[in-house]
């Protein structure tokens, strides 16, 4: 039983992704979407993404990453961009989604 | 084939309307018979405080509405232990919730189950649809 | 695949709508089935046929209501939620005696219980909110 | 002195319009004058006469209604704001095409320059939201 | 030209306590209100409270507090409980007020 | 008489209105001939990032606006440094907002003034109206 955890806040406005990490399992994925993307960049929280992205497949949504300026180039080691079509694929690809409001 | 839904409360209550309609989601779902179980955490843990009383912001105090969860068969409400440390709260601080087991002659059991973020992490992967608020 | 979405805020005030519908259109577009969208919390705001948004911007209502008629999408708007916040069609502004409707076309108004209903029927339930 | 408030949220989904509200009360209480109640974003929704809350909770909008009366408060609510989220007054809706209005009495719709002015004006400004 | 900084969030949810705190002056005061009033309950950010409560004035919405079952007595040591008259009164007796929305 | 306003940005873009409605604020303020300074702390340094495109999420892409700000007479544009190294981002990476010194043949000059938490909190002391976004 795969979970997609989606995250929608910037990790400085909100914990949802501190939250999510602590109740993750194996095999889950996160996608950043939103304000979420901003912790796929180069920011005081890279290390806990680059982390969490060497334990689980992490996901960035790079229609919200240009749609905010930040550069596909710059994000960090191991996140993977994926865009709407993206979404869409990895929600059929996991057997629930949670999405961290 | 009843489905396994959790519903995740992490909003404290009254600062938005999360926590309130949450729980008219939850007391909507044991009307269709699915397995169904609520945690607390985060904020989420501060639904449940005894005492609330709401005469001075001119809302309704919703939370006597946790203790009806047992009547509705919805008796596995699980709280994070972290959150609750986090806040300085034990569960003598939370309304103590219970159901009764018809099988056990109508033993008062509880309802609540304090787990750890890795217990949690076991209960949630084993769901079948998960609705945050 | 069938999916249901799940809409807790308004229009614009949140990406919330926004992200849903381009998530929705995206999962038409790849084959898959959407067994319904249901609007929750502020996000019964979506339904409203009196929106004027700026000339240049998106309306969101509009988007939904022409994504309803092209794939036949049931859209579906909690009656507790829209009750509290001022969300009514026809039939209810006269029950509860209002002088005024505002729900728009594609949208229809019902029960909590189809939110449950779409958690059972569809294969994933996506929530979109604050 | 002389107070202006503002609110950013529409009603239940935050307590700020609760929270506004009680503090309009006091502030009144004390008898200090209310220059002007601004709606802006969201807040614009507390504008509705349409909704129909629970009997057994409070109905955010008659409460402003009622004070505005006893007081004769200023509310205003942002017209730009207002035209994106569907809150309108008869004129508007007839200049706009709409078939229907929303504005609950009590309310009057007008520009953003009435908060500048109401920071203008007032001692004190007060702003709730999310 | 003295402020009035108000707080409406968990410090746990949000982090406009620690902004509020980088950029207040001297001779400013706090006050929590709705769910900000959890920051003065005895939680992991009370040493936090405790220090600004040492440097400034820190007040918390006694109605806000009752709402949500927290005690009045075990609240963070310095920390002040008003109610929405004296709510009104730091109002007025600062010179403007800063919502940190 | 004047008053001072400012304007105080700490939301991100596009992911809530906070940022598009509070530049509407700002844009008719000029118009009221009041003292205007913006700061931008927090996720609203966010805002000023070069190179936005909206395309992908269908929003409409208001960061052009922000180099109107000069002609409207708003050149006291605070950024916050610890907000934005926190964000791993440096000036080039935000627009260069400027405005033209009639009292100086016309010449543009920075709006952008980039200060420590400290410098902010004397700065913010000074106003005479907050309202925070």
């Amino acid at each position: 039983m795969s979970t997609l955890h989606t995250i929608n806040k910037s990790p400085f406005d909100r914990n949802s992704l501190d939250s999510c990490l602590r109740v993750i399992s194996d095999g889950d994925a996160i996608l950043l979407i939103e304000d979420g993307v901003y912790a796929a960049t180069g920011t005081s929280f890279s290390d806990t993404v680059k982390a969490a992205a060497q334990s689980h497949s992490v996901y960035v949504l790079g229609p919200d990453l240009s749609a905010r300026g930040m550069k596909e180039d710059g994000i960090v080691e191991g996140v993977k961009v994926v865009d709407y079509e993206g979404f869409v694929d990895l929600v059929t690809e996991h057997d629930k989604i949670n999405s961290w409001l | 084939m009843a489905k396994k839904f959790m519903f995740v409360n992490r909003k404290a209550p009254y600062g938005t309307i999360y926590a309130l309609e949450s729980l008219e989601v939850v007391l909507i779902s044991a009307a269709f018979e699915q397995e169904v179980a609520l945690v607390f955490m985060d904020d989420g843990v501060y639904q449940l405080t005894k005492g609330q009383n709401t005469d001075g912001i001119g809302m309704k105090n919703f939370s006597p509405t946790y203790s009806a969860l047992g009547d509705y068969e919805i008796k596995n409400i699980y709280i994070e232990k972290e959150s609750l440390e986090a806040r300085g709260l034990t569960l003598d601080d939370l309304q103590h919730l219970v159901w009764e087991d018809e099988d056990d002659d109508y033993a008062e059991k509880d309802s609540i189950h304090l787990v750890s973020s890795k217990e949690l992490a076991a209960v949630m992967a084993d769901q079948e649809v998960v609705i945050t608020f | 695949m069938k999916l249901s979405i799940q809409i807790n805020e308004g229009p614009y005030q949140h990406q919330a709508a926004d992200s849903a519908y381009q998530f929705t259109k995206a999962a038409l577009a790849k084959g898959h089935e959407i067994f319904r969208v249901f609007f929750y919390h502020d996000g019964v705001n979506n339904a409203t046929r009196l929106a004027i948004p700026p000339q240049d911007d998106r309306n969101i209502t509009k988007q939904w209501t022409e994504l309803q008629k092209e794939h036949e999408l049931d859209l579906v708007v909690c009656i507790a939620a829209a009750q509290r916040r001022g969300l009514l069609d026809e039939d209810e502004a006269k029950r509860q005696g209002k002088d005024a409707n505002n729900i728009a076309e594609g949208f229809r108004i019902s029960g909590l219980g189809q939110l449950i209903e779409a958690g059972i029927e569809a294969d994933r339930l996506v929530v979109f909110g604050d």
